[in-house]
């Protein structure tokens, strides 16, 4: 232990915004592949895909076409559930049958973001790409003067973005017709079917939200990182894979909340622990290995875990 | 004197030439393993190119008479089980005379000692890792090793700057990396420079604020950054970002136009060291900047001037065997001594690694220039 | 399409994929090893997806196989043939240790937090450079010359993958394979047969474990070096997508899934490389073209190349058939195969425990979150008696089967049985300690034959191991044969002998409850719980149901009968215990039951 | 087709069931059924567990697909309609076992059961027109009350929520507790309410009394034969048979998926082998 840093405020608070704003950069991504195992419990792993391929559509807009970010966010999540709608028609529906168990829709996930990926090597490259800075001033603010706590706006947004689309998401699920209809097809399909919904409607519009979803996280992480390539998906997937474990498959705001949380470990590993870059992987990963013995439904989850 | 030297070597493989059995053919395949595919293949792709356009050339200009050169190109997908099945492809099949590959050390460990066993030169034009040559008697490289690097481009920032502190961040659990920031390690001991903090990163991180601010508030001299081009851009952004201001020492991800073009501010001032770069003055390297760009419309990279050199490095062995018997060509490269590259004067010492000039590199007005 | 062609179609397939390696093998041989070490993944991964265990550990165990081999064969010197089963050893070691806590989860839930496992793994050997030689990798330049690490030959892996593909084959026709499979269908089903599904589940995950370990080493000395970056994420993926597309159904599956899904890209390569023109620059065009197949494949086979085989009907599926009998012929035919059929073995078996009460439920209850199904609910059980358990539908007969063969615990209160308390103890054992039932809703191994389902019944009096089968010993044949003999007698005694071959869910209502029954008789059981055994049957089915539980009682066994066929539960029963919203409201022998005012009141529905 | 002929069928009903049958892989739950239902009648099915009870009204909601035969609702072959469309034509099954949306509130549950009605408003309004043009035609009394809503006030789903909640007072004290949490006996008020939600003309009962003490088992009967004298059409699958026949106006008795014996419910309420076999001696 490094007891040095405990003393300066300043580091500590510092290492609190970093964290906080690198969970909410997790949990962006988390929100619609947990939004999608809540409803049909199956995990989308053609998601990570979904979310480069907006980032792509975001720089082709912003970067490319010079529009502002409102404008590349629209699009990107716009392209974001226009993928989606085409991986639930190809990938998904077919698999929604008799005698087809869920694994195998995971498998054509598998399948599916294969090939996104490898497409856009094609036609992309896998040269880094970025956001000009007229898109977001990546200059940060200095609160207390410089030397003090340190900002960019980039965070700023992301953490903003994150509460919102929480927020948001949340009340969508819980005070609008269609969300309380996903809610329903979510609980029982039989039931649902029988009270008149549409079923495989609704799990369009599921899929079209966690699309969209998809398409704010891929600007989001973008501007935050700087680093567009094709690879950006595969690579914060199994992260966002452990966040929506943490927060309890299906639980929006436990991936918001699981993100924060593993954020906020990995970066203050980072910075209190001795060595602590070397092993943050390991202590995130540890961490994720006991809460699922400890608590198998995350740490918000009511979902059920355990082998009846 | 270089003139005469070359007719010596003429006179020496006229001999050989006319003793060895398998006499140039009208076309000579060329194996060219390389990861196109996946995260890695940035360096594979600009490689590639580089090895099209010098074959291009060297068929063009007619360097081996009248006999063309074939590439026969695969995609080693920077796994080892691959690498291993195309160079066993390359060689039974293909029938190929040498490879140039693979792109990243880890597959050459796995692949190069079919290639050994089976007697054919491979020359990799990326692989930088400590023991690859030491695999076997066919295997060269033309990348400098990072050992050959570092030392001369840290005394240059010795020489300037009087560093007494330095700091090192680097990608944990990457062989290129983690060796580079090896070498570092050794050599600021060496030198007498204290690392006061040492911090790294792995695959899939994004944000480097937090182990860049606990280096920052070492208050080092020098900050030493150990990235991958992927990684570079925002490592090297992030660093200005949190208000960093001290010099930046750059490995050899660095050492990319990507970094000029994506990163201009944060790159000013950047100090990498390299065997090659793109405002070179060599005159084989000024020419190849060219061609590249009339090719292929952009900026060439290190990995693509290496491997332009390294096909003309197999090529004139080929020349001075004058037989595409691989024990031949093998026996040519070993003598191969002061051929004009892009890298400059180019030979390979007795364990088959490059000889060849590293110079110390700083980032003025987004160019590559010599660093005093 | 035709019923030719569906019977064909999967060996067509199969055939193909065989080909297609075998070629590419010869072609270059040194693809064979990626293609028997794939082969031994996908085994890996079977084990546990066979017992439905959704594991991803197997690519972590593989990283720790192969280091642990690289580790024992470098540094110490050990020969490979040593410590190559050594690595499979630690491998072992490890799935035991986190087996136990890790297997409590389900689904996907394992899934992540296996895969969070093998991330484990992986940044340990990052941060382990001294032994593994860190993330510059396990090669040269760390200590592990190539010489050192490149020690098997191919034909070595070959052999144990062959040796392997028999364990699993000679496993899939024993005893243990057996129930694994009944897992697979139908765990609670199991459960009440006797069967220690945890147990079987642990073994899966070890067999898991030391298979994949075996690959991984297999994989290192194969290679010749190793970096941490050979067993991540993706490679788990991988893994998971052999044994997918093979389908987890049969052993045989997943290794063809590794066989094709390790051929395509190859081949899609060779084809691709020597096409022209702009092809030559599309270096993705093979990967595309793979999650291209891969997509296709699961989703015209969502089953898996495996299940493809089940749907083709089973070839010669057993012995001797005896000829049909038409169910309305009634059940005591064959009345000569009876004491064969062991029921009239079961008084034998007579333990201990006499003067103490056979049964009894002393004050049980069990709510369901608010609602209280079974509320102090005791009487007694005499042996060798009939008791019938009425009352209208939801009044909580079924609860109290379930909590009597334990495959729930009572909130509370005691269940003795043969003096001992019961309540609470898995029903494995309890099975095991002679009851048996059957269910209201058919709770079948459906894709199991009629006969098969028989057998399993026959669980807990089978000795022979896994061992036994691998080594082919006669006792364990000879106890096959038995078992097999003893499930069509029963099966006959039940007039089911024509259709002990059809797979279980393909059968008519009556048949398969009659499968059921004698599922549960094969347990040679003391107290035989029945729920609803009548439902579905015709009158004449019925009446000789009635003849057959008589008939059962006569051979010693007790019998306790949930059932709405009045008449029935009038002609057959000794003893008749009411309940109405979970309490128990009347006790006795048939007529006073059906006297009692309250009885009429709440069932009979007098108003 | 001579099934036209059976008695029972001379007037064309509100459901019209000919030749259903059921599979489930080999099981035949089903075998060539045909009935028909009046509008405005209380139907009881009784028979046996696995007489075929739950398949048939599984059939007719579209849940299960019919192996053979067809199903005539209001005139229109409905058979191969989707669940959805089917609860759209206004025929709604409260299913065995509740299916109840146990993590949704009791408010939620009932609010989903009004889940058709935006576009059934727009229905509504055709129907007026109807009327208006041809007066003479015959509408069931809840388009009638539907279209009087339409008339009055905007807002019918407020109002069926009142009227629901003053049918089970119980659900209006609970309104915002989770479904999950209700007792067996309010589940069942809960499914109820909510299918009636969706205004249905003709409303499937499966064993609404299953699991119920008695003195709730007659409240049950009591609410149904309320329903109906709101003018909603009742088809009822019971295991209390005698108290099923008492409220229903016609009886099937069903046994291995065929018709047993159909009749009107007083007459199967003496038939005596009806009473051995389903009744009991009483």
């Amino acid at each position: 232990m490094d007891l040095s840093f405990f003393a300066d405020p300043v580091f500590l608070v510092q290492n609190l915004v970093d964290g906080l704003s690198r969970g909410a950069l997790y949990g962006v991504f988390a929100m619609g592949f947990t939004l999608i195992f809540g409803v049909l419990d199956i995990l989308n792993l053609a998601h990570a895909a979904t979310f480069m391929w907006c980032a792509f559509a975001g720089w082709f807009v912003m970067a490319a076409g010079g529009l502002p970010l409102p404008l590349g966010l629209a699009a990107a999540m716009l392209a974001g559930a226009a993928i989606a709608l085409v991986l639930e028609l190809l990938a998904f529906r077919p698999l929604r049958r008799e005698g087809a168990d869920k694994l195998s829709s995971m498998i054509s996930s598998i399948g599916a973001s294969l090939i996104m990926v490898s497409v856009a090597e094609a036609a992309f490259g896998v040269q880094t790409r970025r956001f000009p800075d007229k898109v977001l001033d990546p200059k940060p603010f200095f609160i207390g003067g410089s030397g003090g706590v340190r900002i960019s706006r980039a965070q700023i947004l992301i953490l903003a973005a994150s509460i919102v689309l929480m927020v948001g998401l949340g009340l969508f699920i819980r005070r609008t017709r269609m969300g309380k209809a996903i809610r329903a097809v979510a609980a029982n399909q039989k039931a649902a079917r029988l009270l008149g919904i549409d079923v495989n409607g609704v799990i369009v519009v599921t899929f079209l939200v966690a699309g969209a979803l998809a398409g704010a996280a891929g600007i989001l992480v973008a501007l935050l990182t700087n680093n567009i390539v094709p690879g950006m998906g595969g690579q914060i997937e199994l992260r966002g894979l452990a966040v929506v474990i943490l927060g309890g498959m299906g639980n929006i705001e436990g991936a918001v909340v699981g993100g924060f949380l593993l954020g906020l470990v990995e970066t203050l590993t980072i910075a209190y622990l001795p060595g602590g870059s070397d092993i943050k992987d390991a202590i995130a990963f540890l961490i994720l290995f006991l809460i699922l013995l400890v608590k198998p439904n995350g740490i918000m989850g009511r979902g059920k875990a355990e082998r009846a | 004197m270089k003139a005469k030297r070359t007719f010596l070597c003429v006179a020496v493989f006229a001999a050989a030439a006319a003793a060895s059995a398998a006499p140039l053919s009208s076309s000579i395949k060329i194996g060219v393993v390389e990861t196109l595919t996946g995260d890695n293949s940035a360096y594979g792709i600009s490689i590639r190119k580089g090895i099209e356009l010098a074959a291009q050339e060297i068929n063009a200009s007619k360097l081996l008479g009248g006999s063309q050169l074939a590439l026969v190109v695969a995609d080693d997908k920077a796994d080892k089980q691959e690498g291993i099945s195309v160079f066993t492809k390359l060689i039974n099949d293909e029938k190929v005379a040498a490879i140039i590959g693979p792109t990243l050390s880890g597959t050459a460990f796995a692949a190069d000692p079919i290639a050994q066993k089976a007697g054919v030169p491979v020359l990799g034009t990326s692989t930088t890792a400590v023991g690859i040559t030491a695999m076997g008697d066919y295997i060269f490289r033309d990348s400098l090793p990072q050992a050959a690097v570092i030392p001369g481009t840290l005394a240059a920032v010795i020489a300037k700057y009087k560093p007494q502190k330095a700091a090192l961040l680097f990608q944990a659990d990457q062989e290129y990396s983690k060796s580079e920031a090896d070498v570092f390690k050794a050599s600021l001991a060496k030198l007498g420079i204290q690392l006061v903090g040492s911090e790294s990163y792995s695959k899939g991180d994004s944000d480097f604020r937090t182990q860049l601010q606990k280096l920052s508030s070492k208050k080092p001299d020098i900050l030493v950054l150990c990235s991958l081009v992927g990684e570079a851009i925002p490592v090297l952004q992030q660093a200005r970002e949190i208000g960093i201001a001290v010099p930046i020492v750059g490995g050899n991800g660095f050492n990319s136009p990507n970094i000029l073009k994506n990163a201009p501010e944060a790159s000013e001032g950047l100090i990498v060291g390299s065997s090659w770069f793109i405002d070179s003055k060599v005159s084989a390297s000024t020419a190849f900047v060219a061609a590249f760009r009339k090719k292929y419309g952009g900026d060439p990279d290190q990995f693509a001037s290496q491997g332009y050199a390294g096909l003309y490095i197999v090529a004139n062995a080929i020349k001075n065997a004058g037989s595409i018997d691989r024990a031949a060509i093998r026996d040519a490269l070993v003598k191969i001594h002061g051929l004009d590259t892009t890298l400059g004067p180019f030979s390979f010492d007795e364990n088959r690694d490059p000889i060849c000039q590293s110079v110390p590199l700083t980032v003025k007005a987004g160019k590559y220039v010599l660093f005093q | 399409m035709s019923e030719a062609r569906r019977r064909a179609s999967p060996y067509i397939v199969a055939a193909l994929i065989v080909a297609a390696d075998a070629y590419l093998c010869i072609k270059n041989p040194q693809d064979l090893d990626r293609l028997l070490i794939n082969a031994m993944l996908a085994l890996s991964a079977f084990a546990t997806l066979h017992a439905r265990l959704l594991s991803l550990a197997s690519a972590g165990f593989a990283a720790i196989g192969a280091y642990a081999s690289a580790i024992l064969a470098v540094k110490l010197g050990l020969p490979v043939y040593l410590s190559i089963p050594a690595a499979a050893l630690v491998c072992g070691l490890v799935a035991l240790v986190i087996g136990l806590p890790v297997l409590r989860l389900k689904d996907v839930y394992l899934a992540i937090c296996t895969l969070g496992f093998g991330e484990i793994v992986r940044v340990s050997i990052i941060l382990l450079p001294g032994l593994t030689g860190g993330s510059t990798g396990a090669n040269l330049s760390t200590g592990f010359a190539y010489e050192a690490m490149k020690k098997t030959k191919t034909w070595t892996l070959a052999l144990a993958l062959a040796f392997l593909c028999y364990l699993f084959w000679a496993a899939s026709r024993s005893r243990a394979g057996r129930a694994l499979r009944a897992i697979r269908e139908n765990s609670e089903a199991a459960e009440t047969m006797g069967i220690d599904v945890v147990a079987y589940k642990n073994m899966a995950f070890l067999a898991s474990a030391l298979i994949a370990g075996l690959a991984g080493a297999f994989y290192a000395h194969s290679v010749g070096s190793l970096d941490n970056g050979d067993f991540k994420f993706n490679r788990a993926v991988d893994i998971l997508g052999y044994a997918v597309l093979g389908g987890s159904g049969a052993w045989f599956g997943p290794t063809l899934g590794a066989g094709f899904l390790t051929a395509l890209p190859i081949l899609l390569r060779d084809l691709l490389g020597s096409a022209i023109g702009f092809l030559k620059n599309f270096a993705q065009l093979p990967n595309i073209l793979n999650g291209l197949a891969l997509m296709l494949v699961i989703i015209f086979a969502p089953g898996g190349i495996a299940a493809l085989f089940a749907r083709a009907p089973v070839r010669g599926a057993f012995l001797s058939v005896p000829p049909p009998l038409a169910p309305a012929a009634g059940i005591t035919d064959k009345v000569g195969v009876a004491d064969k059929a062991g029921v009239a073995e079961a008084p034998a078996r007579r333990a201990g425990a006499e003067g103490k009460p056979f049964l009894s439920l002393k004050g049980v209850s069990r709510s369901f979150g608010g609602v209280e199904a079974l509320a102090q609910v005791s009487f007694d059980l005499e042996e060798g008696k009939i008791y019938g358990l009425i009352g209208p539908n939801g009044a909580g007969k079924t609860t109290l089967i379930n909590l009597v063969s334990g495959l729930m615990p009572p909130s509370s209160g005691k269940i003795e049985w043969l003096g001992r308390e019961i309540q609470g103890r898995r029903a494995h054992r309890i099975a095991r300690s002679g009851i048996a039932r059957s269910y209201q809703n058919i709770q079948l191994f459906g894709e199991m034959s009629a006969l098969e389902n028989v057998i399993v019944g026959r669980h807990t009096h089978m000795r022979s191991g896994l061992a036994a089968a691998w080594l082919r010993l006669p006792s364990q044949k000879r106890e096959e044969a038995e078992a097999r003999e003893e499930a069509m007698g029963l099966l006959s005694r039940l007039a089911l002998g024509s259709i002990a071959g059809q797979e279980a869910s393909k059968l008519s209502y009556g048949d398969q409850r009659r499968v059921e029954i004698a599922r549960a008789l094969a347990m040679r059981p003391r107290l035989l719980l029945l729920d609803e055994p009548a439902a579905g049957m015709n009158e004449i089915e019925t009446a000789a149901l009635g003849d057959f539980i008589l008939e059962l009682q006569g051979h010693g066994v007790t019998i306790l009968v949930v059932e709405h066929h009045m008449d029935l539960i009038m002609k057959i029963c000794d003893e008749i215990v009411v309940l109405n919203f979970g309490r128990k409201i009347a006790e006795g022998p048939p007529q006073a039951v059906a006297r009692d005012e309250a009885v009429l009141e709440a069932y009979l529905g007098r108003a | 087709m001579d099934k036209l002929f059976e008695p029972g069928l001379e007037e064309a009903g509100l459901l019209e069931v000919r030749n259903l049958e059921v599979r489930y892989g080999g099981i035949e739950a089903v075998r060539g059924l045909s009935f028909s239902v009046a509008a405005g009648s209380i139907v009881a099915v009784i028979g046996a567990n696995g007489a075929g009870k739950s398949s048939t009204l599984l059939a007719i909601s579209g849940l299960v697909r019919a192996a053979g035969g067809s199903v005539l609702f209001d005139g229109r072959d409905i058979a191969a309609l989707r669940p959805d469309r089917i609860v759209r034509a206004g025929l709604v099954q409260v299913p065995e076992g509740r299916a109840i949306l146990a993590p949704l509130t009791v408010a939620e549950n009932l609010e989903l059961g009004g889940w058709t009605r935006h576009q059934k408003v727009a229905l509504h309004q055709k129907v007026a027109l109807h009327q208006k043009v041809a007066l003479h035609q015959k509408v069931a009394l809840h388009q009638k009350v539907a279209l009087h809503q339409k008339m009055t006030s905007d807002d019918g789903i407020a109002k069926d929520l009142s009227r629901v909640y003053a049918l089970f007072p119980r659900l209006a004290e609970r309104s915002r507790q989770l479904a999950g949490s209700l007792s067996g006996g309010e589940q069942q008020m809960l499914a109820i309410g909510r299918a009636l939600m969706a205004r249905p003309k003709l409303l499937l009962l499966d064993e609404p009394s299953m699991g119920l003490a008695p003195k709730l088992v007659a409240a049950i009967f009591e609410t149904i034969a309320e329903i109906r004298r709101a003018g909603t059409t009742i088809l009822l699958v019971e295991q209390n048979a005698r108290q099923a026949l008492r409220i229903a106006d016609r009886g099937l008795v069903l046994s291995h998926g065929r018709l047993l014996k159909e009749g009107k419910s007083d007459e199967l309420l003496c038939d005596p082998s009806v009473v051995e076999a389903f009744l009991g001696k009483a």
